[in-house]
């Protein structure tokens, strides 16, 4: 395999240099790519849009089929890690730690559940003693994370960022909370069933946006048809553009969450990092 | 050739020659190892070659970034050069090819930890040796 | 932009990698894969493509990482190569 | 406004998130959802394709953009075709696939539909679309949906299976993308018509020529032509059947017909048969595609591998056909792409009852099938048939175009590999029949009733319905092979 490998490697890296032959130079500014498209984009895009950041403006706004098709994959492998690797029997060996004396019980029939309260508490069978300041410092810092993912979904027209990003941001504060607590805590404050609406939901948010575009005369996604809907009808695209980067960052968000709980319980959502 | 001829030739294309090597790394990576996680981490070396080669394509020398600046001074709309800014689409394109990628990563960890699961390795000629064994 | 400073960058981008795929340990290979992306995440955003450099940096650098290391939590950190 | 472009691709991927939602409500919904949303698109693209044959082609601008800065829908005579096959075979499947679902995957029956969807949204945005780099995120979710579903049904080795086809099916889309990055470098468009416009002055670039080539390979990858088929039959054996009734006939013939779009749209005859002088290499693949495909179905024991390899087999055809670089090859390439489409769905939904009655389809299961299903049977004999090329089914007619094609060209290899197969075909379906018909079943013969008498243990009837309606297609499409042609075929290759 290893020479074979060797080969492919050199055969499609030859391939690959012979067509470096005629690239135009890194960084010209009169490359082909460089001018055909690019400098209608640059030109027009506030014009049009109102979106000072022109990533954000042809992400959401040019090719913003793209983007909801990219979102729609998002949807997608939250689903295939759910498909694949969700698992709804219980665990039969269960673990329990008696908080007063810090004894461990090892339960292994899972009918003798011992009922958890102010003596007992449900633990993981890796268990070590959460670290305080990990803790603390992890509550602190998660609401502000929380505020930057916010500020970085809603502040992608102007800068970088957008919905993508926010969602990603949330959603590893959410695996933070994972982290740093312990995984039950995450799955007993976040319900798998909200999150799998989140991510159906958040997606469809994007598609009805686009969607109502055609009823309302014009073509799908041409946020312009949306005028009476918002206050600011010369901002019409910005946010509508605002609308669907949201939609994206609540899909992303709770993808992220549902493909790491996932992974790191096995698809039992009882124990994990 | 003396070296002031050499050195403009390798700047101008040495990020694409090295941007082949990456990816060949990658893609050796894929094929040629053994551990199915080693192939995944091969995988995304891949992926992100492909990407820093768009994200050459969009470079622009004495541009900046595709941002348009002092927007709520300027009334006009005038002001704007295509050459002052970086080609922005690669940067529009690469944003959803990373979203792809990180997809298939996600699918493919959970089908690595249910193959482990299953036969308790992740190595390829373990794994064949377990199949045929059955 | 000075291109040393994209070719210095480069470089470690191709150290990282092959460290990788060569090292003997998988949570090893995690943290280099980490390393890595967030190379990549500083090569982009040194040629200008913030928004690619900021999704990489919260997705390669941040949750692929986690994911990573979730799974060789849940498999082995064992290989062979 | 005319929204009919956009309401293809919409109303499944519509259709998928409200499925999506109604897992968490009452999973019994989403069987509806998305029957609802396959007809709509079904009733879409048969507008469209109506529209199309009389007005000629349609541009569709997502959001409202001109062609080269905004995403265009660019529907002509040959992808209005695909489409309205693609829909239509979605939705006969969803019809025809209520109680495998019910037998495989009870529960998780929503995430099923969702997933189907999604994958027929995919198919159907890469038929439509009119941009390289829409095209290729529409691959990827059709490539993801088929990643989650064959991992889904086999428990022993689908997971083994699906994270082999993971690695293949990335570096195919890679290359497409990096194929498509060497284009985008030389033309600074993504947009199919504009790239084909700035290419035609480019000809001698080795940039164009590697994006061409790094194009084509991603794509065949993605198509399982012959050296690149590894993950094909695995793939298609293990996933869950109703989904397998999907992916193998439309899959490799989306991909076809992405690489004829390349080569029609994007680089032009032309380039490739003039400039480039590839096209005898090419046929000489496949042609070994063809006879390596029918080589290796030969020597299988299971019905679901033996249809795979066929497949194969079947792609050779179409690659060779679109190589030839004459109008006949053509015609006979985008006929076949049709022919094969039908063809193939209706031998897997002949498996799919078979899987639903019997379980497993190993050769030695089958014995004795044709007294006990026989509708079933009669639906994939006519099947087999066609994919034979016995006349008047539809199989006959695009053989004859791809033969006479061959012989044009004076490539007599392909159309020697082109009879060889079929008579592989013959022989191999021959066997299939000899152990349903002559054979019967061991578990009956000794229960000593006296008198050979089977019991019919049929399929659904929901089932037999699609299943025979999509066989009696095979002959009504053989009948009006020549409108066909006349009507979409000719025009469109007269329009490039």
């Amino acid at each position: 395999m290893k020479f074979f490998g060797f080969v492919v490697v050199c055969l499609v890296g030859g391939l690959l240099l012979y067509g470096t032959a005629d690239f135009p130079d890194w960084g010209d500014p009169d490359s082909p790519a460089s001018t055909h498209l690019s400098d209608i984009y640059i030109e027009h895009a506030f014009e049009q849009t109102q979106v000072p950041n022109i990533v954000t403006a042809i992400l959401a706004d040019y090719r913003g089929f793209d983007t909801m098709f990219e979102t729609a994959v998002i949807f997608c492998a939250g689903l295939a890690c759910f498909l694949l690797l969700r698992d709804f029997k219980e665990r039969k060996e269960r673990f329990y730690r008696h908080v007063p004396t810090g004894v461990i019980l090892h339960v292994k029939n899972s009918k003798k559940a011992l009922r958890v309260g102010r003596d007992f508490e449900h633990i993981d069978k890796d268990w070590i003693p959460s670290d305080l300041i990990i803790k603390t410092v992890c509550r602190i810092l998660i609401p502000f994370i929380q505020i930057y993912a916010l500020y970085v979904v809603a502040h992608g027209d102007f800068s970088p960022g957008g919905g993508f990003q926010g969602g990603v941001i949330f959603g590893s504060s959410l695996i933070l909370l994972a982290i740093s607590y312990d995984l039950k805590i995450l799955v007993r404050r976040i319900k798998e069933k909200v999150l799998g609406i989140c991510a159906a939901a958040g997606v469809l948010v994007y598609v009805g946006i686009a969607a109502i575009c055609m009823p309302m005369g014009k073509s799908f996604l041409d946020y312009s048809a949306l005028e009476m809907f918002v206050f600011d009808p010369h901002h019409v695209r910005a946010l509508g553009m605002l609308g669907v980067e949201i939609g994206v960052g609540i899909a992303v968000a709770a993808v992220m969450a549902i493909i790491y709980i996932n992974i790191v319980s096995e698809g039992r959502h009882d124990e994990g990092l | 050739m003396g070296m002031t001829d050499i050195i403009p030739l390798i700047v101008a294309k040495y990020n694409y020659w090295l941007f082949v090597v990456l990816m060949m790394i990658g893609l050796y990576a894929m094929i040629a190892k053994n551990n199915l996680i080693k192939k995944l981490v091969g995988m995304n070396i891949f992926q992100t070659a492909i990407i820093l080669f768009y994200v050459s394509i969009g470079y622009k020398s004495g541009a900046t970034l595709p941002i348009i600046q002092n927007v709520h001074e300027g009334h006009g709309h005038a002001a704007i050069h295509a050459a002052d800014y970086i080609n922005p689409l690669p940067h529009v394109l690469m944003l959803t090819a990373i979203v792809v990628s990180v997809a298939t990563f996600g699918v493919a960890m959970a089908l690595a930890v249910k193959i482990y699961q299953r036969y308790h390795t992740l190595e390829e000629d373990e794994l064949r040796m377990r199949l045929s064994e059955k | 932009m000075p291109w040393q400073i994209d070719m210095i960058v480069l470089f470690f981008v191709i150290l990282c990698a092959v460290a990788a795929i060569t090292v003997k340990d998988l949570l090893s290979t995690a943290i280099l894969f980490g390393a890595y992306s967030f190379m990549m995440c500083l090569l982009w955003a040194v040629m200008g493509a913030v928004d690619v450099a900021f999704t990489e940096a919260s997705v390669g650098a941040g949750v692929s990482t986690v994911f990573f290391v979730a799974a060789v939590f849940r498999t082995s950190r064992r290989t062979k190569d | 406004m005319n929204n009919y472009p956009a309401l293809i691709v919409i109303a499944p991927l519509l259709a998928a998130l409200f499925a999506g939602l109604a897992v968490w409500i009452e999973d019994r919904l989403s069987y509806y959802i998305a029957i609802l949303g396959l007809a709509v698109s079904s009733f879409s693209a048969l507008k469209v394709l109506i529209q199309v044959i009389e007005s000629g082609t349609i541009q569709y601008k997502m959001a409202g953009w001109d062609a080269p800065v905004g995403i265009e829908y660019r529907i002509d005579l040959l992808n209005a075709m695909v489409l309205l096959l693609i829909s239509g075979i979605a939705l006969f499947n969803l019809i025809a696939s209520y109680k495998n679902v019910e037998q495989e995957i009870s529960d998780r029956k929503g995430s099923f539909y969702t997933i189907y969807l999604l994958f027929v949204t995919g198919l159907l945005g890469v038929t439509a679309t009119g941009d390289l780099f829409n095209l290729y995120v529409l691959i990827e979710i059709t490539s993801l949906t088929s990643y989650a579903m064959v991992a889904l049904s086999d428990k022993d080795r689908g997971p083994l299976a699906s994270l082999n086809y993971i690695f293949i099916g990335v570096i195919g889309a890679s290359f497409y993308l990096l194929g498509v990055g060497y284009l985008y470098m030389k033309t600074g468009s993504l947009n199919m018509m504009d790239v084909a416009d700035i290419i035609a002055s480019q000809h001698d670039s080795s940039t164009v020529l590697v994006g061409f080539i790094l194009c084509m390979i991603g794509v065949w990858i993605k198509m399982a032509l012959f050296p690149m088929h590894v993950w094909l039959p695995n793939a298609y054996s293990y996933s869950p059947v109703a989904f397998s009734r999907v992916v193998a006939p439309l899959m490799t013939k989306v991909m076809v017909y992405v690489m004829i779009r390349l080569m029609i749209t994007v680089f032009g005859f032309e380039y490739i048969f003039n400039t480039l002088h590839l096209s005898e290499a090419v046929v000489w693949l496949a042609t070994i595609a063809v006879l390596a495909g029918g080589v290796l179905a030969l020597a299988q024991d299971n019905l679901k591998k033996i249809l795979a390899y066929i497949i194969v087999c079947e792609i050779g055809y179409m690659v060779g056909g679109a190589w030839l670089g004459n109008q006949s090859g053509m015609t006979g390439a985008i006929l076949h792409l049709l022919n094969d489409a039908l063809m193939t769905f209706a031998l897997f939904l002949g498996l799919g009852n078979m899987v639903y009655m019997l379980g497993k389809v190993k050769l030695n299961n089958l014995q004795g099938l044709f007294s006990r299903m026989p509708w079933t049977m009669t639906g994939f004999v006519v099947a087999a048939f066609s994919i034979v090329g016995v006349p008047p089914t539809c199989g006959f007619f695009s053989k004859w175009y791809l033969i006479s094609g061959a012989f044009e060209a004076g490539a007599y290899h392909f159309a020697a590999a082109l009879i060889i197969s079929s008579l592989i075909c013959a022989i191999l379906f021959f066997k299939v029949f000899e152990i349903c018909f002559f054979q019967s079943s061991p578990d009956l013969q000794g229960q000593g009733h006296g008198h050979k008498f089977q019991v019919m243990a049929e399929a659904p009837v929901s089932m037999l319905i699609v299943s025979n309606l999509v066989s009696f297609s095979l002959i009504v499409v053989g009948v009006f092979s020549g409108t066909i042609v006349k009507t979409i075929i000719l025009p469109f290759l007269q329009g490039i």
